[in-house]
């Protein structure tokens, strides 16, 4: 944008000065085709021969776009400036174009421009884009040469968009490395996982408070089913149901989520079937407080200092209720376990509750709590996705510091800006 | 026990008595004020189009004259009056220049709702001390009140633009959203079946069709949160850790720079390792764990430090309605000045 | 059969979606679907917000401890659902004063924003605040120097403490500017910018994979407790 | 009640305190071993109320993160475009409050083109109401509605609003807050998506806020959105691994608002302002006693621990 107001200031200073300045050849042989690379069809390559006084009269280039074509329909020209790229430059990439306009959107934006009963007599619902673009050569002193203008285009979209190639690698390595393993273990090859602390708490949790005679209290947190929080949430909650269903101990679910509710019933009910005791789960302590953070909390506090719950678990995500729940859990003296994957809301679990999984961890809890090898697997999958991190960021340290010492000693070397560029390709697209 | 009862009615009493004082003398306390303002809308449309309304304050109703009353009959004017809240200072300005004016006016019921408020944040606080009556009707209240406030936004911001304005946009239109500028689109019957699906459940029979939408929408939220979370927090973090351990300012190697990277990547790694499902924690991986769950445990201490900030500054709100809204014992941003 | 189904359309769903982020064509679906949750949600609604009356009808036809407060709570909810669904006391839009129904649901003078800004907003607010007592108590009673952990833990709390107010400034504005690092507003920030990113950068790498194979194995059908299965069957 | 007052007041309660510790060791030790939770919580009353009561306030000095925010939008030009996400509500407007407040202010000296919209919670317009009316509307009362500035209101569907508003803004937003069709707002007329920015304001409070907006805006389009923020406290840490490529720079809850305030009042502010922009500094001075409160409970909890342990030992 600064670059803008810097051409516009020169185009405009040279119109103050009166004597006439010498005009700049124009850009020649200007083409214009889609982007050569995969993309979503937002992007059209620009490439030109130079102004014949590219080095001593141009300052830069003004590359302006305008709409050529709605469908059939003709749009009087009004060209609007894209970029302004410095004399020397022979190409450049137009991005974020448009491949089609909804009618509606021609309506609102351009109906002073084309005539709208035409184009709905179609009856079509969209309309292809076509663009021309055009390159002026600024002087030095501010005159502008003759525009060179490109026929109309389209962009194209393909079926694959190139600029996430890189990351579709990387997703297939994770993803290939966790259904490996889990097929690795459901063929019977006993994987080693290291234990997590907090996770015998659970049963032991539940057992004391059937002794006690007291309820457990779990919430899965408060963000609906379309947070995978919650999901790992209830995924716990069905091993937590099915310990309290073998123990014969009161668990209560309140909920801040319709949906969450009608998914927990479901859950529970199958942990109670799976454990045997079907006929003693009872869907009334499944039950929806309201939508609002607050006044969910209000409700559950209030509910912890009359009932008592012995047992308390967070799974899920959490906000600032956290500490309220935990605190006042403390106060009334319940074994808490905690779990969420809300980096801002562990310090105060950590603070407070007996035990609490860290992010990750939390994740893994209900792999570990099922004890079936197979979702064990998907535990190591997840080692092999940190062991990409660390190699990540250890080959590019140690690149980019070697280029920095090599610099540093002999400015411009060519095997450390080698480096420096093989950094830049890791950095800008294969982690982009 | 009775000695506590004693205790507690007293402090009812005396801070009874306080409040009526202070609410009777000098300015008063707890009063809400409004200001007027008439809205008198008439249609400058010719007859037979489409109907335009005119404000008759507004610049643009000077193109009209509406004296001309055959032209723009009374009886066909739209109006009401609006009450916007206003600071008790314009109050006491107008109230000033003319005395009796009617532009600003004492709201009762909003003065009646500043007291409730008042009373709402008492009955919450209350629960510190230990459950009580007021706690519990102030947490009935708002149970009840939240409840039903998501249900409304729901209708009015989700369901009616968004599923029905999309199905039956012109009813929608000719009745609800006259704004809305909509073209039928069916695919939003899709989400209609499924909340109905979603809603078999209430039936007596076949509730297990109620799985197949939180089943579509489970594996919708699994897709894209794999791919959001893998391409922004996954990559980009790696790629923002590449940083050279070794800096270079103007003035050759920069030591605390450098110390800085190290630290950096070193606590980014150990804490990786700590993550670590495959191995104990024993030995080499122990010991770096160990390592790892220090700096985790800084920064909870970060964490923790920074949240207390927010976490007083919620206290001080509250309390600066209490005292200055309510109890007008304080007025730092000049609310009530010639009052 | 009644589980097959599901586990099919969890599976293709989220199949679907994951390609969708590849194929230009496609990457609208996110939105599309983000919309189509909201909507679900909506009716959803009518599932909790029955529960709701349902147990509160019950305490009070049963007589059950403390029924008055429901009372309360339904009588609070109806009201606020009938004043808010029927925008009672809305005025029209000023572009369609002819249309009584066009105003905002929540306009500045009506009974459902009444209810929000006198009921709602002072009692959530408060209930945040509460927070500020919780943090006093914890503090009390966590912080103490057990072990390393908790050594460090409460030192960073406390520098942090210290260095986000006038009184670490002053605690330290003794030292020379040679020495201004120490200064215990530049540690804070220093602890801020080094430990706490890297630290945090590791959780949020490790959630994310934890999310991504969470997810994967929803999709693969691995878990599936979701869906009443308690744990997968062969 | 004044400062001078609060300050007494203060300095008894602490000095009776200590006396009583110097004198009934023993007593106030087995009292404070097991000390009922509720008299912590009187504290932290008194240690908030007073400040308040008394307009305590401290000099405040800005560092570098509020800087880089200031600068940010210095560097803008008059009629450059800003997006004003206001993802907070009244829950959190006692931290937030003061710092969109700050912002509206600065933005407005600026004479800059202010878009404000919320993701974060149907009752966020209502906080773009407050900055509209109590900023906009009393300081700058030249300023018109859907020509320097327009309220596009809140759209349901969090982060999703965000990746549709990146490429298409009227897919989503056909109508402003008040209904206006977004079509007859003139500032409205050429605005396509919000890569036509020039800068994001952002001041959240959780989700969806700054950590969506930095997932679904400033990373996929890192040259075109450039992004700055500020978070409650609790967010706080969680976003500085992004600074400053996903994100340019972040205030930090009321001790950022008020070294921001400080900033902005120091270079656009003028005495008969008074207080009103300066909410972030007069937070502080209960900051500051509640900070040294804990502090203070924090040490004297870890002495109670170490002579049980001696005890324990003997």
């Amino acid at each position: 944008m600064k670059l803008h107001l810097f051409a516009l200031s020169v185009v405009f200073t040279s119109l103050g000065d009166a004597p006439a300045t010498a005009t700049p050849a124009p850009a020649s042989n200007l083409i214009a085709q889609d982007h050569r690379k995969w993309d979503d069809g937002t992007r059209i390559d620009l490439a030109w021969d130079l102004s014949a006084d590219d080095e001593t009269l141009v300052a830069a280039y003004r590359i302006s776009k305008a709409l050529a074509r709605f469908g059939d329909f003709q749009v009087p020209l009004k060209f609007e400036l894209v970029e302004i790229v410095k004399a020397g430059t022979g190409e450049y990439t137009v991005a974020d174009l448009a491949r089609k306009i909804r009618l509606e959107n021609i309506k609102t934006k351009y109906a002073d421009i084309v005539d709208i009963e035409s184009l709905e007599a179609t009856n079509q619902k969209t309309f292809p884009v076509a663009y021309v673009f055009q390159i002026v050569a600024v002087g030095r002193d501010g005159a502008t040469s003759a525009a060179a203008t490109t026929p109309p285009i389209t962009p194209t979209m393909e079926w694959f968009d190139g600029g996430r190639f890189w990351f579709l690698i990387i997703v297939v390595i994770f993803c290939g490395a966790v259904i490996f393993f889990i097929q690795l273990a459901r063929g019977g090859r006993p994987l080693k996982v290291r234990k997590i602390a907090g996770l015998e708490a659970i049963d032991e949790a539940v057992g004391r408070a059937t002794e006690m005679g007291r309820s457990c209290l779990y919430i899965p947190g408060i963000l609906d089913m379309n947070d995978i929080q919650t999901i790992a949430g209830i995924n716990i909650l069905a091993r937590v149901a099915k310990t309290a269903a073998s123990y014969g101990a009161k668990l209560e679910v309140p909920t801040s989520r319709s949906l969450v509710m009608a998914t927990a019933r479901e859950t529970v009910q199958g942990a109670f079937l799976a454990a045997g005791h079907p006929d003693a789960y009872r869907k009334d302590l499944i039950y929806y407080v309201t939508d609002e953070q607050f006044g969910y909390v209000a409700y559950v506090q209030g509910m912890m200092v009359r009932e008592k719950p012995a047992a308390c678990f967070y799974m899920g995500a959490f906000f600032a209720e956290s500490l309220i729940l935990a605190e006042t859990g403390n106060s009334i003296g319940a074994i808490q376990v905690a779990g969420t994957a809300m980096p801002a809301q562990l310090p105060f679990f950590v603070a407070a509750c007996d035990y609490t999984l860290i992010g990750e961890e939390f994740f893994a809890a209900s792999a570990y709590l099922s004890g079936s090898a197979e979702e064990l697997g998907s535990l190591k999958g997840q080692d092999v996705g940190k062991i990409i991190v660390g190699l990540g960021i250890i080959i590019g340290v140690i690149m980019l510091s070697a280029a920095s010492v090599i610099l540093d000693g002999s400015p411009g070397s060519p095997f450390g800006t080698a480096l420096l560029n093989a950094v830049e390709y890791l950095k800008q697209v294969i982690l982009t | 026990m009775q000695g506590r009862t004693l205790v507690w009615t007293l402090i009812f009493v005396i801070a009874g008595v306080w409040l009526l004082l202070r609410a009777t003398t000098g300015s008063g306390m707890g009063k809400a004020y409004v200001k007027r303002t008439d809205q008198q809308f008439v249609n400058v449309a010719e007859a037979g189009e489409a109907a335009e309304w005119i404000e008759v304050h507004t610049p643009a109703a000077r193109a009209y004259d509406f004296q001309d009353l055959p032209r723009y009959p009374l009886e066909e004017r739209v109006g009401w009056t609006e009450y916007d809240p206003a600071p008790p200072k314009d109050w006491a300005a107008a109230e000033k220049a003319n005395p009796g004016q009617q532009t600003y006016v004492f709201s009762l019921w909003r003065s009646i709702g500043l007291w409730l408020a008042a009373m709402f944040t008492f009955g919450i606080f209350s629960f510190l001390y230990r459950d009580n009556p007021f706690y519990k009707i102030s947490e009935a209240v708002v149970v009840g009140v939240s409840a039903a406030y998501w249900m409304v936004v729901a209708f009015h911001t989700t369901l009616l633009p968004n599923l029905f304005g999309k199905i039956l946009p012109t009813w929608i239109q000719s009745w609800a959203m006259p704004g809305l500028k909509e073209e039928r689109n069916l695919w939003y019957l899709v989400p209609l079946v499924l909340g109905v699906m979603l809603l078999w459940r209430l039936m007596p029979k076949g509730g297990w069709i109620s799985r197949w939408p939180l089943a579509f929408f489970i594996g919708v939220f699994c897709g894209l949160r794999l791919m959001a979370y893998m391409h922004g927090d996954f990559l980009m973090q790696i790629r923002s850790a590449i940083v050279p351990l070794g800096v270079f300012g103007p003035d050759g190697f920069d030591f605390w720079e450098s110390l800085r990277s190290v630290f950096l990547i070193g606590g980014l790694l150990v804490c990786l390792v700590y993550f670590f499902f495959s191995f104990e924690h024993k030995g080499f991986v122990g010991k770096t764990a160990k390592v790892g769950i220090w700096v985790l445990m800084i920064t909870f201490g970060a964490g923790f430090g920074y949240t207390v900030m927010g976490r007083i500054a919620l206290l001080a709100i509250r309390l600066e309605f209490i005292f200055d809204d309510w109890l007008w014992l304080i007025d730092p941003t000049g609310q009530r000045i010639g009052l | 059969m009644k589980r097959l189904i599901p586990l099919w359309i969890t599976a293709i769903a989220g199949i679907v979606l994951i390609a969708s982020y590849f194929v230009p064509y496609a990457q609208g679906l996110g939105e599309l679907t983000s919309i189509w949750f909201d909507i679900l949600a909506g009716f959803a609604f009518i599932l909790g917000g029955g529960n709701l009356l349902k147990v509160h009808l019950k305490k009070v036809s049963d007589k059950v401890a403390g029924w008055g407060y429901s009372v309360i709570l339904l009588a609070s909810f109806l009201i606020t659902l009938f004043v808010g669904l029927g925008k009672i006391g809305v005025h029209p839009s000023p572009d369609y004063p002819d249309n009584s129904w066009s105003g905002v649901y929540n306009e500045v003078g009506s009974p459902f924003w009444w209810l929000y800004e006198y009921a709602f907003k002072p009692l959530t607010a408060t209930m945040f605040a509460m927070l500020a007592f919780y943090i006093a108590s914890a503090s009390f009673r966590a912080f103490r120097a057990k072990n390393v952990e908790a050594v460090l833990l409460l030192g960073t709390a406390f520098i942090i403490l210290l260095g986000r107010t006038f009184a670490g400034v002053w605690l330290t504005s003794w030292l020379p500017e040679s020495l201004s690092g120490l200064k215990i507003e530049n540690i804070s920030v220093y602890i801020m910018q080094v430990f706490n990113t890297a630290g945090s950068r590791a959780i949020i790498i490790g959630i994310a994979l934890g999310i991504a194979s969470t997810s994967l194995k929803v999709i693969l059908g691995v878990d599936r407790s979701y869906l009443g299965s308690a744990r997968s069957e062969p | 009640m004044n400062a001078a007052w609060a300050w007494t007041i203060l300095v008894v309660v602490v000095g009776a305190s200590l006396v009583v510790l110097v004198t009934r060791r023993e007593q106030t030790y087995r009292a404070l071993k097991d000390l009922d939770r509720r008299w912590i919580f009187l504290l932290m009353l008194l240690a908030v109320a007073i400040p308040i009561l008394g307009e305590l306030t401290f000099p405040e000095k800005p560092t570098g993160l509020a800087k880089a925010v200031f600068d940010e939008i210095e560097k803008l030009e008059p009629g450059d475009k800003v997006l004003m996400a206001w993802d907070y509500d009244p829950a959190s407007e006692g931290e937030l409050g003061p710092m969109a407040t700050a912002f509206t202010y600065h933005c407005c000296k600026k004479g800059l083109k202010m878009y404000y919209m919320t993701i974060f919670s149907p009752v966020g317009p209502q906080m773009i109401d407050d900055s509209i009316n109590n900023v906009l509307k009393t300081e700058f009362p030249h300023y018109e509605y859907g020509v320097d500035y327009v309220n596009l209101g809140y759209k349901p569907g969090y982060e999703g609003v965000v990746k549709v508003i990146v490429s298409d803004l009227k897919e989503l937003y056909t109508t402003d807050h008040y209904g206006t069709s977004t079509r007859d707002i003139p500032m409205m007329k050429d605005i396509r998506n919000i890569q036509q920015m020039d800068l994001i304001v952002n001041v959240s409070a959780g989700y969806a806020g700054t950590k969506e907006w930095v997932l679904f805006a400033t990373t996929p389009y890192p040259e075109n959105i450039k992004m700055v923020a500020g978070t409650t406290g609790v967010m706080a840490p969680g976003m500085y691994p992004y600074i400053p490529d996903q994100l340019l720079s972040l205030l930090a809850a009321i001790k950022g608002a008020a070294e921001y305030e400080e900033l902005v009042m120091s270079a656009y502010g003028n005495d008969d302002l008074g207080l009103k922009y300066r909410k972030g500094m007069l937070r502080m001075g209960p900051q500051l006693i509640a900070h040294v409160l804990i502090i203070i409970l924090i040490i004297i909890a870890n002495i109670i621990y170490f002579a049980e342990k001696r005890r324990g030992a003997a």
